[in-house]
């Protein structure tokens, strides 16, 4: 992982970026069989499964791609290759966010922190385009706003970006937890009314591990 | 509802192949009915495209069989999208079902409000527009037992989306535009109100075990088709008081006028014996006529299931001349056959 | 072979009504079609008796459905009698049915092989013929799990039972004469071989749980309809593997001649869902094929049942011009229906 | 239960074999479960309703008929209640037996010893006639051959009709016994093959039970 070692040093080059989303693909397999305890509580007991599927076919092609190939247009084709495989609600989602960040990066070789913050706020942006979600509907949205507010913050007050990374991390781990007492509006939580409260949303989670994977992705050091 | 360590075994060689090994058993059952494209994971008209004819796709997550690859013939559809088990399919399916249906006269696309479902097809109607197809969507949603709301995800589309498939692929095959294929599904949409009950759950082939466990005598009141629990969980009780339970939200729903003519469905979730199914319209037709009001139409069995969850939906779909004589105009599929 | 104490909930008021009631529901539904003797538990086509034609009763204990009553209409049964679940019908029965459909022409008892069955409806032919009318019985007992012997009761009647009620009905309905329409459920039965496996056990209303119990990885093999334990418990097995065990059997009976086209008819239990059922069906025609039989026709689904019992069977009927002929000939009941 | 009030002290009367069926009624629907259960493991749990039902309709039946019905007559109509309310194996198989044993009486208004052996012996006959099963095939013909085999030694020997009844009741429920080893060739269990064995036969069961019920109907004393 090549994240820091460019001449600008908080910035991220293609391999980087490759390696976050390598990385997010490892964590989730990992937690697989969580996220779908997760989902069999108050959905269809696949979201696990579609995470896992997606995220594999994504390492695959990021095989495949050019060595060349710009950060942005790696996740550009990322999120085409979620959109592609994972189906359910998170395909779409997740395949949007990533390919709305790729969009945002445009053909740069780097990605330094100001437009890291750019990529992930269009991310989020259209997720919250495509699936309508505000936050507290006890959706991913409630992981992916609070981290992308935190990494804005940090950089804007000097952090370097292992330690924006780190506090965006945080706090989508936090918006994760803060899912649990919620009542779901979007989603196929949402069916279960009431009996929705007190469990965790799967999607927020795979959220904070994606998050995860990006801290350790920029500071491949700690 | 904690994840039991129960074990539900299944007739399957590897849980990720489920999907294309049936498939390739629907292409080998119904040669003259259907042609599967296993690659993206289709089933298709024999005969599509239909030159002029409106295309119908729909689809949906796997597991809810025989919707909707058993409804794809002449008649009612033109392609059903298979996803992987209770997983929406892809765009890349859809646009494909869409390309492969396309007769000229336009595709409509025939989706059950969930998340995953809509957003999918969204994408793929975006994409085929691209192409020059011309696209329509019709989002069925029909389960009373979720409140409805402009801030939720609403909805889900159950058992109004075999009758919306029946009578849409009728009026395509009439002859109607895509204008009003999509007018006749919607119709029905609007005409058609569901509910229904679990008495167990159920197993993906991807976990093998039940999504959640129920006690010896509990119910789960208000659930869907992809095995989650309900709005709420009850004692099990009789027939006749759960019958009764799924009638009043649907009813004070549609409010049909006494007098009215109804299509009752009273569907099996997959793991019900069709002697409890019949007992059950049993109860429908008592309560119905009750309540003034009669059944104009029926139809008994599992046609949208949830693997091999006990249970069972009413669905009740308010006729008037039009739908009753799409209703009955000749059908031919795996599943829904007559006058052909 | 314990009877374990779990229950199996079910939809029902009282366990001693259900079969009246599931009937009432069969005759709320299928106004058109059948009509019910509630008295005597029967379905007669809803035009019995047909005057000049070959009158077809079957029937036996409940649990089975749509077995008898499903495949009652043109062109199939005139008559089902329903007994008690599991339990067969009693002479008294069988007797108002053959009275009810006699149209002059002769009456086929339709007869799977068991004591009971066999025996109420030995009585029952008896007392018909005391009255006047002509009866001949075919009894059809397919199931070659068990060894056939001139001293046991002998082979069980399953799979092949709906196929000899599509095709002898086809032959009435063609205007044949009583020996011909039972030489057609003969030939059925001489050509054809079933086997069945079982995942799970089931339960009767009157009992309300399982019949036996299965350990999370085993199977019994070589089961019939009735919730009876198999021949033989076998460890689970991939599906290919267990339709190896099913087909072995049937195919070492039949001893069809390479190039043979069959009638596959993959059928479910009850609480399988039919997305296995399909993939049962790719594997019996890759099998089939490795052995250079082809499939001619086939038919997939529930139509032969053991309540919720999750499992399956396979019946194949070794076809000629003739039975194919008689297959494809219209038929409309409430179970299988084409070509009206 | 008159059997031991007539002036010939060893005859049975109809109110006697009314009383014997009756009794058999009670013990049936007191066995219901057990009966069931037997058939659960070599059969299709019906046994215990099947039988429950039959002789609960020949109790109404018995209800129904006239004072001066003769013993025969009282039979033949509760074998054609068994033959129209049972179904399954049993229905046949007991409606015949009752009805062999009612036309052997003829309309006789006594039941002497020999009278009663040859009813019995008709009635096993009819059931052998109609399921062909032999001695050993684990079935209620072994419960009832040994038992009429010993009905009539007893009374040849000179016992009085208590005590052979009760020598009768012995060896069905010897005979009841002996089927549990026994690999079964008729009926359902029979299907099993092997797996029969090592399991009571529920037919047998039910006859031992009817038999046991003839000893309390002849011995009201005891
Ligand atoms: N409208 C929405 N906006 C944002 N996120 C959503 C929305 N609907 C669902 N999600 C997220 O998707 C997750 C479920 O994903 P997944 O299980 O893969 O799909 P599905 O619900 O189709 O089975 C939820 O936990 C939630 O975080
Ligand atoms: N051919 C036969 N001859 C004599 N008795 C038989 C025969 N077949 C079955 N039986 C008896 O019938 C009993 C089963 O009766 P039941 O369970 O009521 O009927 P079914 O087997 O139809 O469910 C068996 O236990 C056996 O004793
Ligand atoms: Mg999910
Ligand atoms: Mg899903
Ligand atoms: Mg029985
Ligand atoms: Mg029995």
């Amino acid at each position: 992982m090549g994240g820091m070692t460019s001449a600008a040093p908080d910035a991220l080059d293609a391999a980087a970026v490759a390696g976050w989303l390598r990385g997010a693909s490892a964590a989730i397999a990992e937690q697989r069989d969580y996220l779908t305890q997760l989902d069999a509580a108050i959905g269809d007991a696949d979201h696990g499964s579609n995470m896992t599927r997606g995220f594999a076919a994504v390492e695959v092609k990021l095989d495949e791609l050019d060595g060349g190939t710009p950060p942005g247009k790696v996740l550009i084709a990322a999120g085409q290759t979620l959109v592609s495989t994972v189906g359910g609600a998170s395909g779409p989602l997740w395949g949007t966010a990533l390919r709305r960040a790729g969009r945002a990066l445009g053909d740069a070789e780097w990605v330094e922190p100001a437009q890291l913050i750019a990529a992930l706020e269009a991310a989020v942006a259209g997720v919250v385009e495509l699936g309508a979600a505000q936050p507290g509907d006890k959706t991913m949205v409630d992981a992916l706003q609070p981290a992308v507010d935190a990494l804005r913050a940090a950089v804007e007050s000097g952090s370097p970006v292992g330690e924006a990374a780190a506090a965006a991390r945080e706090a989508a781990e936090e918006g994760m937890r803060a899912t649990v007492p919620m009542l779901a509006r979007k989603g196929r939580a949402s069916y279960l009314g009431e009996r929705s409260i007190g469990h965790q949303d799967p999607g927020a989670t795979s959220a904070a591990l994606i998050m995860a994977a990006l801290e350790r992705a920029v500071s491949p050091g700690r | 509802m904690s994840v039991v360590a129960q074990v539900v075994k299944k007739f399957i060689n590897d849980p990720d192949n489920v999907v294309p090994e049936a498939l390739a058993g629907v292409a080998a059952a119904h040669p003259g009915l259907v042609r599967v494209d296993l690659e993206n994971q289709l089933v298709l008209r024999a005969d599509a495209p239909v030159q002029g004819k409106v295309g119908l796709v729909s689809g949906g997550g796997s597991g809810h069989e025989p919707l909707h690859g058993g409804f794809v013939g002449t008649g009612m559809l033109d392609a059903a999208c298979a996803g992987a088990v209770f997983t929406s399919p892809v765009p890349d399916q859809m646009g494909a079902a869409t390309r492969a249906v396309d007769g000229g006269a336009g595709v409509l696309h025939l989706v059950k409000n969930y998340t995953g479902d809509v957003l999918n097809f969204r994408m793929a109607a975006e994409l085929a527009e691209d192409e020059g197809i011309e696209v329509q969507s019709v989002v069925l949603d029909d389960d009373v037992a979720v409140q409805d709301s402009l801030y939720t995800a609403g909805r889900r589309g159950v058992g109004a989306t075999v009758l919306a498939e029946k009578i849409a692929g009728a009026r395509a095959e009439s002859g109607g535009s895509l204008a009003q294929v999509a007018d006749a599904a919607r119709k029905v949409n609007d005409r058609a109100g569901s509910f229904g009950v679990a008495l167990t759950s159920c197993a993906t082939p991807a976990s093998g075990s039940p999504i959640f466990d129920l006690g010896p005598d509990e119910i789960e009141v208000g659930v869907g088709i992809h095995g989650e629990p309900g709005r709420r969980r009850e004692k099990h009780a009789s027939a006749h008081d759960i019958t009764e339970m799924m009638l009043d939200p649907i009813l004070e729903d549609l409010k049909p006028a006494s007098g009215s003519s109804v299509l009752a469905f009273v569907n099996g979730l997959g793991g019900t014996p069709l002697i409890e199914l019949y007992l059950l319209f049993n109860e429908v037709n008592r309560q119905l006529g009750d309540r003034g009001i009669s059944i104009g139409r029926s139809l008994v069995g599992n046609y949208i299931t949830s693997l091999e969850m006990a249970g069972a939906s009413i669905t009740l779909l308010v006729l008037d001349d039009e739908l009753t004589a799409l209703w009955d105009a000749p059908v031919k599929t795996a599943a829904l056959r007559w006058g052909a």
